[in-house]
């Protein structure tokens, strides 16, 4: 109750005080046919800020003309070789046909792939901010617009964050012309659909949706396009706001929009009938909807022999199951079930917890807690200091903590275990970490009963949450899904896509022959 | 977005509902002690048992790497009440910390104790939850307290040891591990009396124990006991032996055979009017040591050798089989086999067991196929034979 | 109107039904304590007598096959007689409800958490059980391939792990129970564990499978449930040999009875685990069905703002259903069978009888949608 | 009882708040009218009076009125 009612506050607040998407800031007016005061209105609109650079040049006979653009977003070169030169040294312009010759400029004299005519200030305004020239002539009532967007951008290194053995190295970065190019590369079918938005009233930043046509499901780009086109927020600095704010269940512990840096896992997603949302500026590509088993997969999965990588891909979901059960399991089995332990291990403990002060649910608190403080702290810092700080502190805390006897041994042990294990699923911290405080929570209160009633309380919320309408625990549901969740089998055996994800040619082409078979 | 807040709100409502709970069952590691071991003996007042509980000892001092590993002293703590249950209530009054008994060893019997009747607190160790089936039973020569009360050499705490002991012998023969569920198999069976194993004290300075053979409950009251040979024979019938020792005296020479793979078969039948028992024992022998012989050839020794050990089991079994008949009462089993066996027979027969059981004669057939003699053929002073 | 849209596929309707047989094979002692060691005579039995109620079922099922119990009876009852009928089943879940938690709930108590007030220990199985129920059974059905596959490794495990323990001649002298002892324990098998089938009648709208092809899917996971009860059996009492009659629980015995090299022993959490997630998976059936009858009886729009009160009423129902745990052992073996058979058997057979007789479903076609 | 009380403000916020806006009157009454059977069962049993089970009613039908039941 209480919540509807905040919540409905806040979706009022944000319809209030959004006009609609183009801002009217006095620009919707249209160019004069005099230059001065054309450059007068856009160095009055630009102000004086040092990198926008107008250059007024004559041309032809009598002919006056101006550019003006960005310096650092442009590329010199380019618009004295493809721009400049050609106008000043073209003998046949002649004055009588206005309307004809800026056509004719625009198609023959500027050897320039993207030109766009127009005679707004808006349109002019906002092509010279993303990196394009404006040309203005004149006595002409319509300026040129010349893409000629070129940055400093950073090269294509290998991704920190998924470090791979096997498999394609190069990951995104942050402009988004070069992360589509990655993309296209990839996937080079015309049906590979690309998408380009604007979102954001100051930042402007564009949004490309990648799917492919006859893949991804119709309404699943329907929804993602209706919640992106209401999105009216003041910034979109990184993909993770966008994520934020067209998530399904925000308050949910699993993520149900999945993000990565490598341009082939995004590939694989996308192929598999995913939608992939390219943000310009973050290095991080979305892949909505994220099922369950995606946070277990990792891209090397596909790229080392199937065998090995079901091994691999059970091992995760253990690690995962010890990750969150080993502390609350080590509650519940000291406090409440000592009769499940064997009787000299249970000796061995009771002698280690003698000393200690603080029942087990603090101590095992106080350890996960500093644990997490420690993680944090070698993420923050450089590189080589993080990865010393974090080993030499766990060690230290953790042996003082024991010879002080405020935490008892086995606790440190279990606590290290889980924290090992909760290392192998990077993308999963969050849950875990979550999941572990609230079993811990659970074994102190009910034991062995109160993990049981937690881990089906999980299920169930696995269970209900239906990102975008797909179910997202769907490894249970269907076979296909189930050829490629807990074990992957070979390639040639997964021939149809997932079940609920792809919507039409379900079944893969039948690329290869099963070695069994003798035909040939 | 209204469908999403209706289940958040639920989940909520949960944690709320949880956090309102305390907890009742959460017992911190240092506020309970493990009882380790049970001792039950006869008190002087009528209906009393004097109860001894055998507690792990934690040390207080922090752990160091040598003294972890459960082998801390024991306390023993005493009382003399109605039942158990009273007792460790009493107990617990008097100890710091909650008794808990699902770590529970050893249970034993005093001689005495045993000679009243020890059904009654069987049947508590049945009812109680964290009583646990598989805790071993005996009946301990002297008194029960004296037995929790040694310290043996390797484990400080005497009830870990006697379950090492056990779990050592079970490798060779299985009659001395009498866990709770077989006895009361036994009891609930009309068929066969009970029988538990005896422990005594052993070793000069008292810390070493020794199974001194099997004490017979009939209706779970003490009346005899089985000496060495006739708990062999009883093992032998009952068919218990994993792999044994065989001692051939023989005029030529003494021989110890290693009999191994032994298979029994049980087979009661009945010819007209008489009960006949046949049992077939086969096993695989090894000679692992011979003395004498003097110049004999290898097919002449082992001959001998074979036939001194059916004789010996023979002997044993005889010896075993005649003392249950002196003491009238059916250790062996035989009712059991007959009413498994011939069901309809035994609904009639089975009131007067007592004077029919004598009347059976059992039928043994040995098998002892030598398969190996150790590293050496034949011995130093034997012939060179064929 | 379907209040429940969501649809049940094949697998997950023939796992459920396994499912449900194998968490009520994880209590038998009420049928083990009369025929001692033959108790596995009694399971193949009484396995057999309920395969006639099966076929009664899917005949019901084949006939209207998107109507539930209480849509089937005032088709085919009438509204009066309908009602009543429906009452009486939905009467009847809720016991069984009822009946299943108190089960847990004892289990629980006795075995883990013995002070903790069993409200706590019912009350937070009966809220998850709840907010399944809020989202559709959907979402446990899905999981029953997860559940029976857990029940039946840890029985198959336990199986193993007890061999050496076993002795075969603790079943032989068989057939000696008076024969009374037999048809008594064949008539509470086919009434307690595989009686409960009645439930599928109330799930029928929401299979997606076609409606000849119901049986086949029915009988694979009776055949399942069947199996593992029979396999529990099987290990009690070569396990256990005499003592099975005097234990409440013999499956928790023999489980503490595991002890492998003094390592692998003392597996009985295994069997609590395993027995906490079948029930709930029971139970939030039986809960669904309840709540959905009631919903049905009124004819509701929705039935989710039932689904709490009634959580309530069957919490409460758990507590006075039986006094004690002798009433509910006597009650359970003696006439408590009786009543489920009427309930299980006597009244679809009369359902069927008359939906032949008024020809009803071809009736129906031409009259309405 | 207190318990009681509080458990049933929950349950009429969850239940109840959807009622309010829309105007299924019947539905709110059938299920207004289970959540009172449900606060007087609960409240009984708070208040420790002793409810009758219905099927201890059964079964003393069955064993006395039809005289059926194994011995």
């Amino acid at each position: 109750m209480l919540f509807k009612f905040i919540m409905k506050k806040i979706v009022a607040w944000q319809n209030l005080n959004s006009s609609n998407h183009k801002i009217d800031n006095g620009l919707e007016r249209q160019i004069s046919n005099k230059l001065g005061e054309n450059i007068e209105f856009i160095k009055k609109v630009l102000g004086g800020s040092n990198d926008i650079k107008i250059h007024e040049f004559i041309f032809g006979e009598e002919f006056e003309g101006a550019i003006i653009y960005i310096d650092g977003l442009v590329n010199n070169t380019e618009i004295r070789e493809s721009i400049l030169k050609p106008i000043v040294f073209n003998k046949k312009i002649n004055k009588e046909n206005e309307e004809l010759s800026i056509k004719e400029i625009q198609k023959s004299i500027i050897c320039s792939g993207d030109i766009k005519r127009s005679d707004m200030y808006s349109v002019l305004i906002d092509g010279c901010l993303a990196g394009a020239t404006i040309l203005l002539i004149n006595g002409f009532r319509k300026g040129l617009v010349i893409n000629t967007g070129s940055w400093e951008k950073r090269a294509i290194t290998e991704p920190q964050t998924e470090p791979v053995v096997r498999g394609p190295r190069e990951g995104f970065t942050e402009d988004l012309r070069t992360n589509t190019s990655l993309l296209r590369r990839r996937i080079k079918s015309p049906k590979f659909k690309m998408e380009n938005m604007i979102i954001g009233r100051k930042t402007y930043t564009n949004i490309c949706i990648a799917y492919i046509e006859g893949l991804a499901k119709p309404e699943l780009i329907k929804t993602l396009r209706y919640r992106l086109n209401n999105l009216d927020v003041d910034s979109i600095i990184d993909s993770s706001y966008i994520e934020e704010y067209i998530e399904d269940y925000p308050l949910s512990i699993f993520a149900t929009i999945g993000y990565s840096e490598k341009p082939d896992v995004v590939a694989a997603k996308i192929l598999e009938g995913r939608v992939g949302i390219i943000v310009d500026g973050s290095p991080f590509v979305l892949t909505a909807p994220m099922l369950f088993v995606e946070g277990f997969q990792s891209s090397e999965d596909y790229y080392v022999r199937a065998v090995y990588a079901s091994i691999l891909r059970i091992m995760r979901f253990f690690a995962y199951f010890v990750a969150v059960y080993a502390v609350p399991l080590f509650i519940a089995l000291t406090t409440f079930h000592q009769e499940l332990l064997p009787t000299t291990f249970l000796f061995s403990i009771a002698n280690a917890r003698e000393g200690t002060p603080f029942p087990a649910f603090i101590e095992g608190l106080i350890m996960v807690i500093s644990f997490e403080i420690l993680r944090e702290a070698g993420l923050r810092l450089p590189r080589p200091v993080g990865q010393a700080i974090s080993i030499v502190g766990a060690l230290i805390m953790g042996e003082a903590a024991v010879s002080a006897g405020i935490v008892g041994a086995p606790m440190v042990i279990t606590v290290a275990i889980a924290a090992v294990a909760g290392f192998i699923i990077p993308d999963q911290t969050d849950s875990i970490s979550i999941l572990r405080i609230i079993m811990m929570v659970l074994a102190t209160v009910l034991g062995g009963y109160g993990l049981a009633i937690g881990f089906l309380a999980v299920l169930i919320h696995l269970s209900i949450l239906e990102p975008f309408g797909i179910p997202y625990f769907a490894s249970i549901k269907f076979t296909r899904d189930k050829q490629d969740s807990f074990t992957r089998m070979p390639l040639w055996i997964m021939k149809d896509r997932p079940k609920e994800l792809s919507a039409t040619d379900v079944k893969r082409r039948d690329t290869y022959v099963p070695p069994d078979n003798k035909d040939d | 977005m209204s469908k999403k807040i209706k289940s958040f709100n639920f989940i909520l409502i949960i944690f709320i509902a949880l956090f309102l709970t305390g907890c009742w069952d959460n017992e911190e590691l240092d506020t309970i002690s493990i009882v380790t071991g049970v001792g039950i003996d006869a008190a002087d007042t009528e209906g009393n048992i004097k109860l001894s509980l055998q507690v792990g000892k934690i040390n207080q001092e922090k752990s160091t790497p040598q003294s972890a590993g459960g082998s801390d002293d024991s306390i023993i703590l005493e009382i003399e009440e109605k039942s158990i249950l009273t007792g460790t209530n009493e107990l617990e009054r008097q100890v710091t910390r909650a008794l808990f008994m699902f770590h529970n060893q050893v249970i034993i019997f005093g001689k005495e104790q045993a000679k009243k009747e020890i059904k009654p607190y069987i049947e508590t160790f049945i009812r109680q939850n964290d009583m646990r089936m598989e805790t071993l039973v005996f009946i301990s020569e002297g008194e029960a307290k004296d037995i929790l009360d040694i310290k043996m050499e390797q484990d400080k705490i005497s009830s870990f040891g006697i379950t090492k002991m056990i779990e050592g012998i079970q490798r060779y023969d299985e009659t001395y591990s009498i866990r709770v569920l077989d006895l009361v198999c036994m009891i609930m069976d009309e068929g066969t009396t009970p029988v538990l194993p005896i422990l005594k004290i052993e070793g000069s300075d008292k810390s070493r124990l020794l199974l001194k053979g099997l004490a017979i409950l009939d209706n779970e009251k003490y009346i005899g006991e089985l000496n060495e040979t006739e708990t062999r024979g009883y093992t032998w019938i009952r068919g218990k032996f994993k792999n044994t020792f065989i001692e051939v005296d023989t005029e030529d020479g003494l021989a110890i055979l290693n009999m191994s793979n032994i298979r029994y078969k049980l087979k009661p039948q009945i010819k007209g009017e008489d009960l006949i028992m046949d049992l077939e024992i086969l096993g695989d022998v090894v000679f692992s040591e011979v003395q004498g012989f003097h110049n004999m050839t290898i097919e002449e020794t082992t001959k001998i050798i074979l036939e001194g050990a059916k004789e010996k089991i023979n002997e044993e079994i005889e010896a075993s089989l005649s003392k249950s008949k002196k003491l009238k009462t059916d250790f062996l089993g035989f009712g059991t086999e007959y009413h498994k066996r011939f069901p309809k027979v035994w609904e009639d027969v089975k009131e007067h067991w007592e004077n029919i059981f004598p009347e059976i004669s059992l039928i043994t057939n040995i098998e002892l196929n030598l398969i190996d003699t150790g590293k050496i053929r034949n011995s130093l002073d034997m012939k060179e034979g064929k | 109107m379907i209040l429940d849209k969501r649809k049940i596929s094949r697998t997950q309707f023939m796992f459920s039904v396994a499912c449900f047989i194998q968490s009520s094979s994880l209590l038998t002692s009420f049928f083990t304590s009369i025929t001692k060691q033959d108790s596995w005579i009694a399971v193949i039995l009484g396995s057999i007598v309920s395969i006639p109620t099966l076929l009664i079922y899917s005949y019901i099922m084949k006939k209207f096959p998107d109507k539930n119990l209480i849509e089937i009876n005032d088709m085919v009852f009438g509204p009066i007689i309908g009602k009543i009928f429906s009452i009486i089943y939905i009467w009847f879940f809720m016991t069984l409800s009822a009946i299943n938690t108190k089960d847990l709930g004892e289990f629980v108590q006795k075995t883990i958490l013995d002070n903790t007030p069993s409200i706590i220990i019912v009350g937070a199985l009966l809220l998850l059980c709840s907010w399944t129920v809020r989202n559709g059974i959907e979402i446990v059905t899905r999981y029953s391939l997860l559940f029976t596959f857990i029940a039946t490794t840890i029985v198959i495990s336990t199986v193993f792990l007890t061999i050496n323990q076993m002795e075969m001649d603790n079943f032989l002298p068989i057939l000696q129970q008076p024969k009374m002892a037999y048809v008594r324990a064949t008539h509470i098998i086919s009434a307690i564990p595989f009686g409960e089938l009645v439930v599928i009648l109330m799930l029928n709208p929401n299979l997606d499978i076609e409606p000849k092809k119901r049986i086949k899917y029915l009988l694979y996971g009776f055949l399942i449930g069947g199996f593992t009860l029979l396999l529990v059996v099987f290990r009690d009492i070569a396990v256990l040999s005499k003592t099975i009659e005097i234990f409440l629980l013999p499956s928790y015995e023999t489980l503490r009875l595991i002890s492998v090299y003094s390592t692998l022993s003392r597996v009985e959490a295994l069997f609590a685990i395993s027995l906490i997630i079948l029930m709930f998976f029971k139970i939030s059936v039986l809960y669904y069905i309840s709540v959905m009858g009631i919903a049905y009886l009124f004819k509701m729009k929705s039935y989710k703002p039932l689904v709490l009160s009634i959580g309530v009423i069957i919490i409460i129902y758990s507590f006075i259903v039986y006094p004690s745990i002798i009433a509910h052992m006597k009650s359970g073996s003696e006439t408590a069978p009786f009543g489920w058979l009427v309930v299980e058997s006597i009244l679809p057979l009369i359902t069927a009888i008359v939906a032949k007789i008024r020809k009803l479903p071809e009736q129906k076609k031409g009259m309405s949608s | 009882m207190r318990y009681v009380i509080i458990v049933f403000i929950i349950i009429a916020i969850v239940d109840l708040s959807p009622f309010s806006k829309k105007d299924k009157r019947k539905d709110f009454y059938i299920t207004l009218m289970i959540m009172m059977i449900a606060l007087a069962l609960s409240s009984l049993y708070a208040l420790d009076i002793k409810i009758p089970s219905p099927v201890v009613g059964l079964d003393n039908f069955i064993r006395n009125v039809l005289k059926i039941a194994y011995k």
